[in-house]
């Protein structure tokens, strides 16, 4: 069951990856959140661990709903126009994406010499949504991508952490989850000041300061 | 007491016979010129003649123009006193030795430029202006000179290569690179022109033409004690004669006369080449002094080889 | 119980300055609890070197000597700070620049983040030290996004992303330790105290990694090298006290999480992996600021660029250790903290008077503000190293342990870089300080508030014999405690 | 484990007496100086500012030449070059003063910092800061090592003295300082740089190879030349006056670079007798360089310019800074009765002994630097001939000559006090060279006990050949007795009157100051003559009315500075080129900046087995 769980953690990834416009990228960041859903919840299940369901419950309401909403609010407040702007056209993009993802799994492979099957392969999914997070942000010119590439590296960790080692300790996820909601709260506050200076939110044209 | 008798002794003799000197070799130039020429005593009627006019001093002159004379006339006659005339150490030998009448020179020539700039004309500026640049030109050959000496002979002592030694090949050399620095020093024919009077080529006459009258005659006579001077070392380096130790004065007037032969022989070597050879640009004469400076050179690697 | 005074009072604060009505009252409660701060601070690092034991209270926070001496770092700036902030605001509302509630909004922001940085040190569990950085990132990018205008917004929307990045990868890092914990059967609590005594079990490999991952996270934070490029912009938009606190202080909050994994590292792996690691950083953030600084024409970006040559420095000095190294590098911590806030400051007021950053326009700095102008030189010379100022002493026992170690090449380079920045500094700042001043501008006297924040700063750069004092008596036995080495 | 502060801080041995005594003595007259100096330029506040900084700079002199740490003596000459700093730009209005600091500091650190890896190098043979400690454990250092220290000491030490390749700074920062403070700063800061070689490497490190002194000699002969040939073209007269100090400190090296090849030969009482002489000549180099720097400074208050061209007949006006100017020239030009000769004539006596005693082809090595000395010597000659004539006599050139008023007492008397110890280390050398003798022994640790010396008779009996022979107050006298005599001859004859009329003007019309010599035209021989070094520019133009008629003729030349086009030029244009490309790394794209962040990572996990 697990597996397919996985599979579908990767699916959205790539989703995202050749995403073109913004309603997209968000859809996928919430199919992929809603899967990393389904994965603690049967973490929690299979693991009788209460706390588990909490921080599910906890990862719903935040990444799933409210985020995604906040994302779409700010779009259709500042009503920039939603094409992402790539640098890298989406085909070329899904050839860095699984380079990437060959990358994360030689990474995995070394660093996890003893563990079962696996482990190793969920080390390299989750290496690989962290390196898609890194790709979108520097090769997307939107400020909202740069928001999402961020939410799906937090993704990445938090999937890394919870399968891996069991999951950090209780109170530390309650803090990190707090502190990834407010940093997009904050990162929307700049990008509604971007917009109202700059009257785009691209964030390539901001290179005022140079030398 | 005899040191101070000696010592007046040998300022009367070079102040005596410093002009015939000069008077000889001019009158040596006009033979060889198949000229009568002036007599051998005319520099002492010009002194004379010099010491009984009066003086005209330029408006712009400062206390340096009026002090320069005695300034030039004492420090010649101080090297002079140097040179071991008459018996084997002169008197004041312990004052110093060659290198110090290098320096002694440098401080007649020094005063002597700077009066000749304080009279303000250009020809005075430009006097001084070469004279300066030939005796810098001078001073490695001279001291080249003086290196070879002190290689051979030991220390730069003049007293240590008056007494006997065998004639070597560096000395001959370094007599000759001597006479060549001696020729730029008195200012003869290939340097520096002594008769002219063509703002050109003239250089010591160019710092003292504002002189008149008896500061005219004072460094008049300090020119011909220097030439004297030179040819002295000349004399002493080529022709070792031991000349008599303190006791035996009786012995001192026989050698000298020995000693004006080798001063005429040598005379005449300058009259020779004065004529011979015409006067050079001034900036020849910086190769000219090179080539002292190479004989200079040359006599060094003899003395270390131990010819 | 300091400690807990130390973390109240800037939250108190922070709420007390939403409510409180004026805001001149407000700036001299301000200055009067970091006052007690400052206080605080000095007694319980004085506590920790008499009774050598770490002081842990309810596993969660966790304070030893180094904590102790970063929090007195932390606290001499912020008392430093919010004198100075009280006459920039007038200064600043005077000229209309931000309006009075928008004060009110700044002095509570002020408080926020230094009650964030003075979390840092005092936190035990290493993921709540993750969240503290992560919340000094956040609250500081408002400071830095203050003035609201075209180039803070963009400077305050790199800081964030840059900064969010890196510290991600921190956090990956730290999750690896984790891993590595898990895999070693040892318990998973994320607690210093417990790792560092258990570090030599864990698998080697593992820690390598994380460890790379930690110092490029954290390094993003500190300005090391090829992740400092948010640096430049952010403390040159700032507002002038608060980039005196971020290249002050916030940097090194993040060299004090880097040694904090440092020394697990150290125990795991050996001491040669984190020194070479942090030398090479080092060598390299001394390079490139010292490229940037000689051809720099903005006055607030050269200090910038000091500060990442100074980093750059401590850094070679953790990298190379033994007693002088180390000694150094944590000496060069506090006489770089205080002269760059000095710097920061006098630089504010310059741009302040001269309405520009640019340095080719300000001239005569000495005949138009001549306290400031005699400040601003004593620290220029001071932070290029020259002789009686106290970072030339910290920067003589880095060569001096370059040296004993025999890494004659990383001595060498280091002596070139500080050379040269040296030429830098003095050319740019003769040419600002010198000269008469522009036509037109009155001499005025600084507010008195100004004058004391500088006065209070420049007694530690002079104070050498005290750093002489320092490095002589108990310099290994600090070293000793601080690593257990 | 880490002794920092150190056990005994100062050190009183001879050697360190002798520099505080010559600190003290140039100090002194200078103070004094600068009271009538600074009386009407600067405001009442900045005048005490630089009477503290003075004294900084005074004290932090003394520490540095009796520091017994290394430590103490780092910080003191940090503290040295701040000083001197803050009053090189002490005029701050021009923009050339403020350059000159800049340049002068800059030099300064990277001298410092040659100086603090040679020290660190010692310091991790002997793990300890002090003087002794460390020559204990030089003694056991390879010889390899003790090779770079003494490079990087020689580096360190000479860009402080200004010994050639870097002597850049000299020329423009002694001309900028207020003149008291160029005084002291040519006369005695560049001296400590003196003592510091003789202290760190004569006395602790230990002369060990024959090719330190070697290079040493050729470092100090190009330093003599390129100083005395610079000093001839240059026309403003503290200029003229600094690139004389970079001929001086050459002299001095020859002396100390001497005494280093004679312990390396193993000929213990020759290298004391060199290291004496260039003892000599720093202390007489102090004094006449001192007392020119003040006599400039007089100059430039009086007429308000530097420039020689524009000044002349000053000697009327000024007649004392005149004659104290003159006293100077003779010292520094070596002639017979002032200390400049004494000093001058020792180190070529100990060149000559040095041939005697020294076998096969460095006998001529010895000689060529000696020839090179006394070239020298004669072309400083030449250039104070230039500078006092073109200065002080004939006809005042501009109007600034014209206005000139004699100084102020205070200024007056410190350059008498000066020109008063020119005369007394002249005549009383015999008794200084004994004294210096033991300073120098003490240096390099040689026990002079029988060496000895009679009132006028130098002989070096353990060691050299036959006794040589100079005693400056008999030549005094004997000059002075020779003068009188020329006097009486002067007024024997019937007293005569003499007229007063103007120079001989070819006839036709008044001579006015456009006429006199001008010191382009004095120097214009020695430029063709160096002009392989010198490369001189010229370009003549005629303005004329008509093609017969020439209305007006410029010409204009000048000389390039080699050291400074081929050598420090280059390096400058360089480095600025390579800082401007790494402007590049920052162009201001974030995507950019996180693809640093990418690739470092990436980097670092490839390569993490290296590390």
């Amino acid at each position: 069951m697990q597996g397919i769980i996985l599979f579908t953690v990767l699916a959205s990834t790539y989703l995202m990856v050749i995403a073109k416009r913004m309603p997209a990228l968000i859809r996928g960041f919430r199919f992929q959140s809603f899967c990393l859903f389904a994965l603690t919840l049967i973490m929690a299940f299979s693991e009788h661990r209460l706390d588990l369901y909490i921080i599910a419950v906890l990862l719903f309401v935040l990444k799933v709903s409210l985020i995604p909403h906040f994302l779409y609010r700010t779009i259709r407040r500042i009503r920039a126009n939603e094409n992402l702007g790539l640098f890298i056209n989406p085909q070329l993009s899904l050839i860095w994406a699984m380079a990437f993802t060959y990358l994360s799994w030689i990474f995995a492979a070394r660093l996890a010499v003893f563990g079962q099957a696996i482990l190793i392969g969920v080390m390299a999914i989750a290496f690989f949504i962290i390196l898609a997070g890194m790709f979108l942000m520097m090769s997307r010119m939107s400020a909202l991508a740069q928001i999402i590439g961020l939410l799906v590296m937090e993704n990445g960790l938090f999937m890394l952490a919870s399968t891996v080692s069991g999951g950090m300790p209780f109170f530390v996820e309650i803090a990190i989850f707090f502190d990834v909601f407010m940093s997009v709260l904050i990162m929307g506050i700049f990008v509604f000041r971007i917009n109202k200076l700059f009257t785009h939110i691209d964030v390539n044209k901001l290179s005022r300061l140079k030398g | 007491m005899n040191k101070i008798l000696l010592l007046t002794l040998q300022l009367a003799f070079f102040i005596t016979v410093a002009p015939l000197l000069s008077g000889l070799i001019t009158k040596i130039k006009n033979n060889i010129r198949m000229r009568e020429g002036q007599s051998v005593f005319q520099p002492y009627y010009n002194l004379v003649k010099l010491f009984s006019k009066s003086e005209v001093i330029s408006g712009t002159a400062s206390w340096i123009f009026r002090s320069a004379p005695f300034v030039v006339f004492s420090s010649t006659l101080t090297a002079a006193l140097l040179i071991p005339v008459f018996i084997f150490t002169s008197p004041a030998h312990t004052m110093g030795d060659l290198l110090a009448m290098v320096f002694i020179f440098a401080l007649g020539r020094f005063f002597l430029a700077l009066a000749a700039l304080d009279t303000g004309s250009s020809f005075g500026g430009m006097g001084s202006s070469r004279e300066m640049f030939i005796s810098s030109l001078v001073e490695p050959a001279l001291c080249m000179v003086i290196f070879a000496v002190s290689l051979q002979f030991g220390s730069t002592d003049i007293s240590t290569f008056s007494g006997a030694h065998a004639i070597s090949v560096s000395s001959i050399i370094a007599a000759l690179a001597l006479f060549l620095v001696s020729i730029a020093e008195t200012s003869r024919i290939p340097v520096d022109n002594q008769e002219t009077h063509l703002e050109l080529t003239m250089v010591h006459e160019a710092m003292v033409l504002e002189y008149s009258g008896r500061p005219l005659a004072l460094i008049e006579m300090a020119s011909y004690i220097k030439q004297m001077v030179f040819f002295f070392l000349i004399a002493q380096i080529v022709f070792p004669i031991c000349l008599p130790s303190y006791e035996n004065l009786a012995q001192a007037f026989s050698w000298a006369s020995w000693y004006c032969v080798r001063i005429i022989l040598i005379s005449i070597a300058a009259a020779l080449v004065e004529v011979a050879v015409a006067k050079m640009r001034l900036l020849r004469v910086a190769d000219f002094l090179e080539f002292a400076f190479v004989l200079g050179v040359i006599a060094c690697v003899c003395a270390i080889v131990g010819v | 119980m300091q400690i807990s005074l130390i973390l109240g009072i800037p939250a108190l604060l922070s709420i007390g300055a939403l409510f409180l009505g004026k805001r001149k009252i407000f700036g001299i409660v301000n200055c009067i609890g970091y006052l007690t701060v400052l206080c605080c601070a000095i007694g319980l690092f004085i506590e920790m070197i008499l009774s050598n034991s770490a002081k842990v209270f309810r596993s969660f926070i966790y304070l030893d000597l180094l904590s102790a001496y970063f929090i007195l770092v932390i606290s001499v700036v912020a008392f430093a700070a919010s004198i100075y902030s009280i006459g920039y605001i007038k200064k600043d509302i005077a000229n209309k620049a931000i309006s009075e509630n928008k004060a009110r909004f700044y002095y509570c922001l002020f408080d926020l983040f230094c009650f964030s940085m003075f979390l840092v040190p005092a936190v035990n569990n290493l993921g709540i030290l993750w969240v503290a950085i992560e919340m000094t990132t956040l609250i500081s990018a408002f400071l830095v996004g203050f003035y609201n205008s075209k180039e803070s917004v963009e400077a305050a929307w790199k800081y964030i992303i840059i900064c969010s990045v890196g510290i991600i990868f921190a956090l990956l890092g730290t999750i690896l330790l984790v891993y590595a914990l898990s895999i070693s059967g040892l318990s998973k609590s994320l607690n210093w105290s417990d790792i560092v005594p258990v570090a030599h079990l864990l698998d080697k490999n593992i820690l390598k990694v994380a460890f790379i991952f930690i110092l490029v996270g954290y390094g993003t934070k500190a300005g090391l090298a090829p992740m400092h490029t948010w640096l430049p912009d952010a403390h040159s938009q700032a507002v002038a006290p608060i980039s005196a606190l971020l290249s002050g202080v916030l940097l090194k909050t993040a060299i004090y999480a880097i040694l904090r994994f440092g020394i697990i590292v150290i125990k795991g792996v050996g001491f040669a992996y984190f020194g070479n690691l942090m030398i090479l950083l080092g060598m390299l953030s001394l390079a490139i600021s010292c490229g940037f600084i000689l051809v720099q024409k903005d006055l607030k970006r050269l200090l910038a660029y000091h500060s990442i040559e100074h980093v750059g420095i401590i850094s070679i000095g953790f990298g190379i250790g033994g007693a002088l190294g180390i000694g150094g590098a944590l000496l060069h911590i506090f006489n770089h903290a205080v002269t760059k806030s000095l710097m920061f400051f006098g630089a504010g007021n310059v741009v302040n008077k001269y309405q520009t950053h640019n340095m080719h326009i300000i001239r005569g700095v000495l005949r138009a503000m001549p306290f400031t102008g005699f400040m601003l030189l004593m620290g220029a010379f001071a932070l290029a190293g020259m002789a009686p100022f106290s970072i030339f002493i910290s920067e003589i026992l880095i060569i001096c342990s370059a040296f004993l170690k025999g890494s004659y090449l990383v001595a060498f380079l280091l002596l070139g870089f500080i050379a040269i920045i040296f030429g830098a500094v003095v050319h740019h700042f003769s040419k600002i300080l010198f000269g008469n001043a522009p036509k037109g501008m009155s001499v005025e006297k600084e507010p008195l508030s100004g004058k004391l924040a500088f006065l209070f700063l420049s007694f530690p750069i002079c104070a050498l014999w005290i750093a002489l004092l320092f490095t002589n008596k108990d310099l290994t036995w600090i070293i000793q405690k601080l690593f257990q080495a | 484990m880490l002794d920092l502060l150190p056990k005994h801080i100062f050190l009183s041995d001879p050697l360190s007496l002798f520099f505080l005594f010559v600190i003290f003595i140039v100090s002194l007259p200078s103070a004094i100086y600068s009271f009538g100096y600074l009386k009407g330029e600067y405001p009442l506040k900045k005048i005490i500012l630089s009477w503290f900084l003075l004294a900084i700079f005074i004290l932090s002199m003394a520490a540095v030449v009796t520091a017994g740490n290394v430590l103490v003596f780092l910080v003191a000459w940090e503290m040295m070059s701040l000083a001197s700093y803050f009053l090189v730009v002490f005029d701050t209005t021009h923009e050339r003063s403020i350059k000159a600091g800049t340049i002068y500091v800059v030099m300064t650190q990277i001298g410092a910092a040659f100086l603090i890896a040679a020290f660190m190098i010692m310091y991790s043979y002997a793990r300890s800061f002090d003087l002794f400690a460390l020559k204990n454990a030089c003694l056991a250092m390879p010889a390899q090592t003790k090779n770079i220290i003494f490079v990087s000491l020689l580096i360190g030490f000479g860009t402080k003295a200004g010994i050639v390749p870097l002597h850049i700074w000299l020329p423009y920062a002694h001309p900028q300082a207020p003149s008291h403070i160029s005084s002291i700063m040519s006369g005695v800061m560049i001296k400590t740089a003196i003592y510091g070689i003789i202290r760190f490497v004569m006395f602790i490190l230990g002369v060990s190879a024959a090719w330190w002194g070697v290079l040493v000699l050729i470092l100090a002969v190009i330093s003599c030349l390129v100083g005395v040939i610079y000093a001839l073209m240059e026309h403003d007269i503290k200029k003229l006056l600094a690139y004389h100090s970079v001929e001086n400190i050459g002299i001095i090296l020859l002396g100390v670079g001497l005494a280093m090849f004679f312990t390396s030969q193993g000929l213990p009482y020759l290298a004391v007798f060199s290291l004496m002489a260039g003892l000599y000549h720093l202390v007489n180099h102090a004094i006449f360089k001192g007392l020119l720097f003040l006599c400039a400074g007089s100059v430039y208050k009086a007429t308000g310019t530097r420039d020689i061209e524009k000044l002349g007949g000053l000697i009327k006006t000024m007649p004392y800074t005149a004659a104290y100017f003159l006293l100077g020239a003779m010292a520094i030009s070596a002639l017979p009765p002032l200390n400049g000769f004494v000093s001058e004539w020792l180190t070529l006596q100990a060149f000559f002994l040095g041939a005697l005693n020294v076998i096969g082809g460095t006998k001529l090595f010895l000689g060529f630097c000696a020839v090179m000395l006394a070239l020298t010597s004669g072309l400083a000659a030449a250039c104070f001939v230039k500078a006092f004539g073109i200065t002080f006599l004939a006809g005042p050139r501009s109007h600034y000559a014209k206005e000139a008023k004699e100084v102020s007492l205070s200024m007056k008397a410190g350059m008498f006090f000066l020109s008063l110890l020119t005369i007394v280390f002249g005549l009383a050398a015999t008794m200084i060279i004994r004294y210096l003798t033991r300073a120098a022994g003490s240096a390099m640790d040689i026990d002079i006990s029988h060496m000895q010396f009679s009132l006028n008779n130098i002989t070096l009996n353990p060691q050299a050949g036959k006794s040589i022979y100079l005693s400056p107050p008999l030549l005094a006298l004997v000059l002075l007795v020779l003068g009188i005599t020329g006097l009486v001859i002067f007024c024997a004859w019937r007293r005569k009157r003499s007229v007063r009329h103007n120079t001989w003007d070819c006839g036709y019309y008044r001579l006015d100051a456009r006429n006199e010599y001008t010191a382009t035209a004095f120097s214009k021989p020695f430029r063709i003559a160096f002009s392989f070094f010198l490369l001189p520019y010229r370009k003549t133009q005629k303005i004329r009315e008509s093609f017969y008629h020439v209305r007006s003729f410029t010409y204009e030349t000048h000389t390039i500075q080699v050291f400074k086009k081929y050598l420090y030029d280059p390096v400058l244009v360089l480095v600025f080129r390579s800082a401007k490309s790494m402007r590049r790394l920052q162009p201001g794209s974030i995507h950019l900046y996180l693809m640093y962040i990418f690739i470092t990572i990436i980097l670092l996990i490839v390569f993490m087995r290296w590390f």
